[in-house]
């Protein structure tokens, strides 16, 4: 079983509203590949959709969002960071935004997830793991 | 990957927004526009139908919160109606069940809320 | 329009199996931001699938497999390549199989999709485009 | 993203493999042993059962077409049954059309087969 679940998979899409749908059906179907219920597939599915979404409301956060997962027999961990592509000049560091905006994107994402951190620097990056129950 | 909105006027000055797809952070500004112009043509009875929605995060959430605060400023108020499991989760994670109504069909929503 | 359609989206899935339907199911994600029918969805999917069985057939192919989507207004190209991690040693040239071992995925390939070009070298490299139709 | 496999006895002799999910790269191998286990216990009048299936690829393919060859050493036939049209355009345009029997339900696949 460890050679079906075991793996790295990566996926870049565009920092814009319009492309969030893609990752979460594409992590959806990594998630599908562990022996996760139905019901922590879409805990998952929405937890990296407002990683995203975060990426996306920050202003400054380079016109990418990178997607990183790593499967392993018992859980998920999924690295989701904005990040400049190579035909751009690197974000300014962005001001943290005064606002409450994606407070409750960040309140979901800790709620599903077992656990959560949020890499200090420019830009989002967060890294989120889901263990597989029983 | 999309959304659907349909508004329609029901008995006793009530409007039912009925939505289907997907409301994410994509699609939630078509939902904020119905019901910002439902609300600027004066009507603070809403009933919101969930039942044909997939999926919903924290923008559609803020989406029908900005909705309610609005209606209520006039005295009106908000029902959804839901009966997705998944979506009724992320109701009760978020507390949001605590300032919506939220009921099984439109009739119990639409009876709740004179 | 073209700001919710042009766009670059690149995957990077283990060069095995259980993961082609990751594969599949991003892309039909991405070819449904675009005017595509669900028939011409299902082309693009089963074709960049059969595109990733190729890479997986193949022998010395690297141990993952990449997928770059860029989408326009008019269409999407896509192409599919396997290529080494970087935790691997580069992959020797890779012999063409003799046997008729993936024919027909190549064939369904070209069916499917408006055009179709194999870069030369090791691995697999398959660059493919579909047009949206009218 | 997976495949379910059901194998049952037809009266006549007959077996009907059903299945239903995807027939992929992946799954394919599972779809092959299934066949080929019936073939080796000398069943080789087959009815698969495709009406549940979402998608199919070429190691799909391969595997009935590998099926059918066997069958046709010892003079048994494979009927197919295939209503999806996404798959039925992927016979089509193979050309697999000509060499299996496609049939819109079982009992016309089954009738067809002696
Ligand atoms: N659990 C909650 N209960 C009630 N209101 C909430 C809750 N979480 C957030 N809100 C409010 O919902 C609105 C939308 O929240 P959010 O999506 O986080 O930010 P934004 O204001 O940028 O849309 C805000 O006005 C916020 O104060
Ligand atoms: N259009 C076709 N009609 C009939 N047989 C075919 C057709 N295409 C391929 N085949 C046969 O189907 C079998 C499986 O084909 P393919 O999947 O391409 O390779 P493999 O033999 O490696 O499984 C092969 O024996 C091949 O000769």
């Amino acid at each position: 079983m460890t050679q079906t679940t075991a793996g790295v998979v990566e996926l870049r899409i565009p920092r814009r509203a319009e492309w969030v749908a893609v990752a979460r059906l594409a992590v959806a179907a990594v998630a599908n590949r562990l022996r996760f219920s139905i019901e922590e597939i879409e805990d998952v599915k929405l937890a990296v959709a407002e990683a995203c979404t975060t990426c996306i409301l920050q202003t400054d956060a380079g016109d990418q969002i990178e997607i990183y997962c790593e499967t392993k027999e018992d859980g998920l961990t999924v690295r989701v960071r904005s990040l400049a592509g190579a035909d751009q000049p690197s974000p300014l560091p962005a001001e943290p935004e005064p606002d409450a905006r994606g407070a409750l994107g960040i309140f979901l994402i800790q709620s599903l997830m077992d656990s959560v951190k949020h890499n200090a620097g420019r830009g989002t990056d967060l890294v989120m793991t889901k263990k597989v129950s029983e | 990957m999309d959304i659907k909105v349909s508004v329609r006027e029901a008995p006793g000055h009530a409007y039912v927004v009925e939505l289907s797809g997907e409301i994410d952070v994509y699609t939630s500004p078509k939902v904020k526009d119905a019901i910002t112009e439902l609300i600027d043509r004066g009507h603070y009875n809403l009933v919101i139908n969930l039942g044909n929605v997939r999926y919903i995060d924290s923008t559609g959430l803020g989406v029908l919160i900005g909705g309610l605060k609005r209606v209520r400023e006039h005295g009106g108020s908000v029902n959804l109606v839901c009966t997705n499991p998944q979506i009724k989760k992320i109701f009760d994670i978020t507390g949001l069940v605590k300032i919506f109504g939220i009921f099984d069909d439109e009739d119990s929503a639409m009876k709740a809320l004179v």
